[in-house]
């Protein structure tokens, strides 16, 4: 199982902030987003977005293990 | 120091913290809850967090500013959770000796947090309505007017600035090319460019070098550049890499480029870079001057008629390191990035596989097609490769000196040839400057960085085996050498 | 606000005093007395000031601030008197809506106020000495190793950096060529530049305009150009004026300049400047620029030899305002700098008394000797002045049109031309397209410039007499026409 | 009479803060500084200082009259 994390106008399109999920074999980050994007109807594109894993910025080609954090991180607006 | 809070900030006492008697300047900077945003008035607003990131990556950004800056302390604080208009939603401080480093270091600090710390905002208008704020209206929604000019020159338009957006380009050295380089291209829209160079800024480049002001001085070349580009187009995405583009260094990296402009002084850079070009098919820009003159030598649209740097510089180039007025680089590095904006669109160039030369001492301009294999010994040795399986037919006299490890030449031996260190080769230890001498090591690197290393050294006839072994006709025959 | 206080300076009250709903960043300065200066321990600091007129002066910087940033409240507070380590001697705070405005306005007015406010530092060090801190090692004392690079050129030295830092260049329009013009030639050394420019800095300007930043659109261009020139090279003097360069406008300020150089897409103001080279035997450097080919031109060693930009422009170098990629203009002003340098410093230069053409579209490169008064009408007629005292021997057809007031009529009659009002004839109003016009007045300025409004409008067939009746052979002798 | 003051530096090579003078007739700034330069051993050259009347900058070639107030200025060095 991994853990996925919506923040900000993504959760609110996810409808929910987190959810447990069983990867696909060998599923990158890039997958996984491809995946939910379409059952949960995200609608930021990809190349808006960054992707961090246990809490470090990663690539999108990383490959997910059980007991990963996975988070969808939209474009920042602190400040 | 970092922190995320959820409680008002205590600017007083988060500023006394920053007190040192080495302190001369100090900077701060608020951000605070506008009252309006784009037009809209704001009545509310919430900062929601990835508190964990948001920790690490707050702290190496002030890290980031502590390596970058001759500064004493710097902190920051961000508020999460609800506003109200007024309240303070991030603070920055800074101290320093001098001022410089202190506005530098706090508007980098700024810079990075509201560009890379996991943090959200959400306003609440006046009218009822709410909205995640967020860089939706970017340059990659719509046509930015931004632009509107190139694009109307023909053969540009939105397809061409389209493809400019898309455009990765690697800068290399961002000296008195390289800032016209980089500038044009950021102002034209490129979408990433990779700078790179090893080099501070020292007052003795301002008249020539125009990212940099009196305030830089000291900065990493790449940091203040990056910084300047960022000024004149935040849409830009660049990468600064602190280093030199040698034969030994790893540049895989490079490959993720579209197009290399050379920029810098270094002639075993270009070589390595027109010779990539060559075999790769990438293409490249590569420039110089000396004095009043300048030239530039742009890829040929096909891979097979490149030539590399050493065909160009035998034929009179010479990029010497002696007195230059600002402008001859500057109209250089223009006139290459002109021809780096037309590859990357797609127009047609009437400089491409030539060597233009604009000398303005003698008021002669002149485009050459450089001389391929013929004039050039280094490149004639390497596209004599099958010949050079039987080394008498190339040259008897030549001496083979094998540059590669103990392992290495087991793998693939190669008979007849003198293995030498490295570090040897390139003292000159073991070798003799009348002597002629083809050096060899696996992919080619080793030896170009050794047989540029010995020119510089006096030998006048060394040449490098283009491609190493490996671009040898048959990697799985031992070499026959009949000498 | 600006004040100088005897006492501690209360930041948090200054700091809640710029508060403003409106207001999104606030950036705040605090210099404080360090406990080191140039590598000796500092133990006590005086501070003295001439206090009328510095509270004067301290007000026109911060009212200079409010003027030159969108920013919505700006503080300065001054310290005199004995300070110790640690204590605050000067604070700024600039609130704004956005930050790149309060970051820049609050760097403006501590930059000033250390170089303008008259407060002198008196520092006590460790070891009992004591010293008026001052800036006596500046530029204008000994060698600067900012130019070093330069001063290797052959024919530089020591000499020509003087010459550079005594010269005066009015630089005409601060857009695509007078960015780099103005940045190379500050960046050299040249000691006072005149920026003349109406316009404001839009969005569109900055993929070419390399002075320009983001947080730059919207001010006026001469204002945002000194603001980054001062930042490259602070010991330049820079003069911005917000104006066009007309033929109709007060122009004498220009006679101080040593040389001019047009980087405006303004034919008339080209011409002028041309016009004026010719007369007063001033040289001047006009650049313009066309999709992907630009020309410069460049004003001969010999007044008597130069042409006007009418001559230049009737040989087919149109400079529309239609659209460009940045690298070409970026060549073409780097290349007029380039010769501004040559010409200020006395060396030789191949492009003088030339029209030179860099076409990066077709790779032609190009230097011609302009014709003169062969194909130019406008000047073969000016040129024909004492055959213009018999008008039939020069043309029969052509009528003369007197621009003067009656006065100026009066006091030099010129029999057989028809009186028409200077606004009349702007309008075109009793002139028809198809006749033939030689226009006149005393100075050939107002001529001048209704020549080529009434060209612009397409008539195709006016002159004008260049110089005016003024420049005719004998002004004390009435004209004899005879028609 | 006129009234010139020094600050700073000026006024330690002075050795005074201010003097009353009777200038010349149609003495600018730039000749009474000379003068004062040499009859008070002032050390720094006109070209390192700015030059006030009547708590107003000035320019070196502006002639003086009686009443005026003469401040001879050098480098600042606030902040």
């Amino acid at each position: 199982m991994i853990r996925v994390l919506y923040f900000a106008a993504l959760a609110d399109q996810a409808g929910r902030h987190e959810e447990w999920l069983t990867p696909e074999p060998s599923d990158t980050a890039q997958q996984l987003y491809e995946r939910l994007a379409q059952q949960r109807g995200l609608r930021l594109s990809r190349r808006q977005l960054r992707v961090a894993i246990n809490e470090q910025f990663a690539d999108w080609s990383d490959v997910l293990r059980a007991g990963d954090q996975v988070a969808f991180l939209p474009p920042m607006s602190g400040g | 120091m970092f922190r995320l809070t959820d409680q008002a900030i205590d600017i007083t006492a988060a500023a006394a913290a920053l007190s040192d008697p080495h302190s001369g300047g100090f900077v701060e900077f608020r951000g605070c809850v506008r009252n309006h945003h784009h037009g809209r008035s704001v009545e509310q607003l919430h900062y929601s967090a990835y508190p964990a990131l948001a920790i690490t990556e707050g702290e190496r950004i002030l890290e980031e500013a502590r390596q970058r800056y001759a500064i004493d302390a710097v902190a920051c604080i961000h508020r999460t959770g609800d506003l109200q208009i007024g309240d303070t939603a991030v603070w920055v401080g800074v101290g320093a000796a001098h001022r410089d480093a202190a506005f530098a270091a706090c508007r980098y600090v700024i810079d990075e947090v509201k560009r890379r710390l996991p943090v959200w905002k959400h306003e609440r208008y006046l009218d009822g309505e709410t909205q995640w704020v967020g860089c939706q209206g970017c340059a990659d929604h719509g046509h930015d007017p931004r632009y509107d000019r190139q694009q109307r020159v023909p053969g540009v338009g939105e397809a061409g600035q389209q493809r400019l957006r898309q455009a990765h380009v690697a800068v290399v050295g961002v000296g008195a090319l390289g800032c016209p380089v980089a500038d044009l291209l950021a102002g034209a829209g490129v979408g990433r460019l990779t700078l790179i160079d090893p080099d501070r800024v020292e007052l003795s480049n301002l008249h020539r070098q125009s990212l940099y002001a009196e305030a830089d001085v000291g900065a990493l070349k790449v940091d203040a550049a990056r910084r300047r580009l960022l000024e004149r187009n935040s849409s830009t995405v660049i990468d600064a890499r602190p280093q030199a583009l040698a034969a030994g260094n790893d540049t895989a990296w490079l490959d993720d480029a579209d197009l290399v402009v050379d920029c810098s002084d270094d002639p075993a850079s270009k070589q390595w870079v027109t010779h990539r070009a060559r075999v790769s098919g990438r293409p490249c820009i590569v420039g110089g001057v000396h004095q009043l003159a300048g030239g530039l030598f742009v890829s040929p649209r096909q891979a097979q008629d490149g030539v590399c740097w050493a065909c160009i510089s035998a034929q009179g180039s010479d990029c010497g390191d002696q007195g230059v007025l600002g402008p001859t680089p500057a109209v250089i590095g223009a006139a290459m990035a002109g021809e780096a904006l037309r590859r990357l669109i797609g127009l047609d160039s009437a400089l491409a596989g030539r060597w233009t030369v604009l000398d303005f001492g003698s008021g002669q301009f002149q485009r050459f097609v450089p001389k391929q294999r013929k004039t050039c010994r280094c490149h004639q040795e390497a596209d004599g490769r099958s010949d050079a399986v039987q080394r008498d037919r190339l040259d008897p006299a030549l001496h083979w000196i094998d540059l590669r490890e103990a392992t290495e030449r087991r793998l693939r031996p190669l008979p007849g040839a003198q293995p030498l260190a490295f570090d040897e080769a390139m003292a000159g230890r073991g070798l003799e400057p009348d002597q002629r001498y083809l050096l060899i090591c696996t992919s080619g690197r080793r030896s170009e960085a050794v047989c540029h290393t010995l020119r510089e050294q006096g030998f006048g006839q060394v040449w490098t085996l283009t491609g190493g072994v490996r671009a040898l006709p048959d990697e799985s025959t031992p070499l026959a050498c009949s000498a």
